[in-house]
């Protein structure tokens, strides 16, 4: 690999895990909001039965 | 309560500690055991029979002692949790940093018992001079610094079911300071070159730095 | 009026989010054996644990003879005795062993002499010198009796103090503790969890039972006393 | 303003000033600085690795910090904080060490070598991901579980010194081929980029852990949310 070839390997390394990271947060949180949402809908039903 | 009488009740505790750990031997001799075997299963693997054992020995002698220590000491509280005995000390008026200096002063005798009589051992078997004062102090210092971290650790159970098998594989990874030191004074020390010195201070830091850690963490891990 | 011995104020216990205490509070006047009722899970030991400074509350607070229980102090947990659902006894040690030790712990005076009377008054002085471990669970728990009693505690936190115990001895519980007659002591605060309600009679003067973590129902008659 | 409303912003600012100052660290890392006379190209990888290794140990400090403060307050908000930045804290020692290595092979030869600062930065990865196992591998709600995981994370954060002293000394000691880690003091221009991909990087982690924050406080109150639902459902039975 050229010079270039491990400079170039490196900064996508770098930015790949990082947006990665960001992706899987992301998702993990939406996630955890809708199911959130979906107890708190089922608990405020419950309480009006 | 004063120190004077803490003291005093810490010695009756440590007592007690030693008391408990010669009359239940099952863990102390299991730890003796894997040492054993694993010195054995060195010797093979490394022919330790032949000149080059030197470099090998410090290696050798130090992640035996350091395993063998880890899992026996690991378990420490747990029998005294299954039994309800660290309850009973926990509601008593003792302080929690006695309750825990007696335990790991009660630990680091049973292991230097343990670690002399091996060295003992190894001394005639590889034929290398290994019962020196140095290395007992190297031993001792050792000892006495990974006993107190794993002594900790193994005063929260981390879980019922899993805690007590992965308690000594986390102690590892914070003991790395303590096993390059030891197992370089040690190195240096057989062969009696010159740097023994530095490492003996580092290895005396880091038991210092552990000891007053653990002995102040313990009242909080209440 | 009369001091109080317990006093919780809102105390509540989460454990996984769980509500295993919730929002208790009881007033327990000095001197008098209040019996803990409710189901399993209902939040008795959960009680109890905190109050012998053994857990933290999740919230609220506790009070015992007025030391806060959450401070943990050494005067508080000089004056409390302790029976846990365990018995909490070194397995390869004697009777006599144990109670030395713990005597030195709690600065018992002429510990020799108390320890001799404790353990004849629960009746097992004759194995004294045995090794715990090859005990019964009856005899564990006489010992454990005689354990609790060694710092004359002015108040007992008792978790099912009768599991165990044969008729013999639930007549050595009711004498040494729940009817606070041993002799020469002044009158203990006992609260003790049970599920032997037909005894409650005999011993209690008052009880509180819990439900869910819940108080539903007190009586904490205090002219009975 | 108090230090909540400061927080409260961190969704207004942090995302637009990481995301800006990332694209113009690019920019000066891989355009404006000057070529090294000696390592050539190669040498920009410095402006994400050096980032990187700060951002780490800024990382570990929060999870060290929040977990002394759950010790003290036995508030668990300060449990999931001491996780969230712990898990940023291991990506970026994972990219400390791969950037690292990709500098390593045309420089040095090989991708590994056991210098005291790439030993250390292995051990730490490896305490705190004992860390991450211990905590995961527990009940999220289990005041044991937390004390045990923050005790741990103390510890090896107190670690670190000790750890680099004594990995430095057992590689000086040792005569061994010395391997020229020039690092002359670096030009001003080059001096100016890597100190803006450091506030560019600091910033990211700072992001991401209030990213990863806000997913631990979230499964704890989906816990809590299943609890209740739990015992509305058996009241309703």
């Amino acid at each position: 690999m050229s010079e270039i070839g491990f400079l170039f390997a490196g900064f996508a390394v770098f930015w790949a895990g990082m947006f990665t990271y960001l992706v899987i947060l992301q998702v993990k949180i939406r996630n955890l909001q809708s199911q959130i949402d979906l107890l708190e809908n089922i608990i405020e039903n419950h309480d009006e039965v | 309560m004063n120190l004077s009488t803490q003291l005093q009740i810490g010695g009756k505790l440590l007592n007690a500690n030693l008391k408990q750990a010669w009359r239940d031997k099952t863990n102390w001799i299991t730890a003796g055991m894997f040492a054993v075997t694993a010195l054995l299963l060195y010797s093979f693997a490394f022919n330790l029979t032949t000149g080059l054992v030197r470099n090998l020995l410090p290696g050798v002698i130090w992640t035996v002692f350091l395993f063998s220590g880890i899992f026996a000491t690991g378990q420490s509280f747990q029998h005294d949790r299954q039994n309800g005995i660290l309850d009973a000390l926990k509601i008593s008026p003792i302080h929690p940093m006695t309750i825990y200096i007696a335990k790991t002063l009660a630990n680091i005798l049973m292991l230097l018992l343990i670690e002399f009589a091996l060295l003992l051992g190894a001394t005639i078997l590889f034929s290398e001079p290994l019962f020196t004062p140095q290395l007992l102090l190297i031993v001792t210092i050792g000892t006495i610094g990974y006993t107190a971290l794993s002594t900790l650790l193994s005063a929260i159970n981390l879980d019922q079911n899993n805690g007590g098998l992965l308690l000594p594989v986390l102690a590892l990874p914070l003991l790395v300071p303590l096993l390059i030191a030891s197992v370089e004074a040690t190195s240096a020390s057989l062969q009696q070159e010159a740097g023994t010195a530095p490492w003996i201070l580092l290895l005396s830091l880091f038991t210092i730095w552990s000891t007053a850690i653990a002995t102040l963490m313990f009242p909080l891990a209440d | 009026m009369q001091d109080l011995a317990i006093e919780t104020n809102c105390l509540t216990r989460r454990y996984d989010g769980l509500p295993a205490l919730n929002k208790v509070s009881i007033q327990i006047a000095s001197g008098s054996r209040i019996a803990l009722l409710g189901n399993n899970g209902s939040g008795k030991t959960t009680l109890l644990t905190i109050l012998s400074t053994l857990l933290q509350s999740s919230g609220g607070s506790a009070r015992i003879l007025g030391y806060d229980v959450a401070k943990k102090t050494t005067a508080l947990r000089n004056i409390i005795g302790v029976i846990r659902h365990q018995p909490m006894l070194y397995e390869n040690f004697s009777p006599i062993e144990d109670l030395e030790l713990f005597a030195k712990i709690y600065q018992v005076p002429d510990s020799d002499e108390r320890i001799k009377k404790l353990l004849t008054s629960v009746e097992i002085w004759h194995l004294r010198d045995e090794m715990i471990g090859t005990f019964s669970r009856g005899q564990k728990q006489r010992l454990m009796i005689a354990k609790s009693l060694l710092h004359k505690p002015k108040v007992l936190l008792l978790d099912e103090p009768e599991i165990g115990l044969d008729q013999d001895g639930l007549r050595v519980l009711d004498q040494l503790i729940l009817m606070n007659a041993e002799e020469g002591s002044t009158p203990v605060t006992v609260l003790a969890a049970t599920h032997r309600e037909e005894r409650v009679d005999t011993w209690a003067t008052g009880f509180v039972r819990l439900e869910r973590g819940q108080i539903i129902e007190t009586t904490l008659s205090k002219d009975n006393l | 303003m108090n230090l909540n409303n400061i927080y409260e912003l961190r969704w207004k600012v942090l995302p637009p000033l990481a995301g800006v100052a990332m694209i113009g660290m690019a920019a000066l890392a891989l355009v404006t600085a000057p070529t090294e006379v000696i390592e050539g190209d190669v040498q920009r990888l410095l402006y994400v690795h050096l980032p990187s290794a700060l951002a780490s140990y800024f990382a570990f400090s929060v999870t060290a910090v929040c977990s002394i403060l759950f010790l003290l307050k036995r508030d668990f908000k300060w449990d999931s904080a001491a996780q969230g930045a712990a898990v940023v804290g291991l990506i970026f020692t994972l990219l400390t060490l791969i950037t690292g290595s990709l500098w390593g092979k045309p420089i040095w030869g090989v991708y590994w070598q056991w210098d005291p600062r790439i030993t250390t930065t292995l051990i730490l990865f490896l305490i705190f991901s004992a860390y991450l196992i211990a905590r995961k591998s527990s009940s999220l709600d289990s005041d044991k579980s937390a004390r045990f995981c923050s005790i741990y994370a103390i510890i090896g954060f107190l670690d670190i010194p000790l750890i680099h002293m004594s990995v430095r000394w057992w590689r000086t000691l040792h005569p061994q081929p010395i391997i020229a880690k020039l690092n002359p003091a670096l030009p001003d221009e080059m001096l100016l980029v890597t100190l803006f991909s450091v506030l560019a990087v600091i910033l990211v982690a700072a992001w991401f852990i209030t990213l990863g924050v806000e997913t631990e406080l979230l499964s704890q109150r989906l816990l809590k949310l299943r609890a209740i639902a739990k015992i509305n459902i058996s009241e309703k039975s």
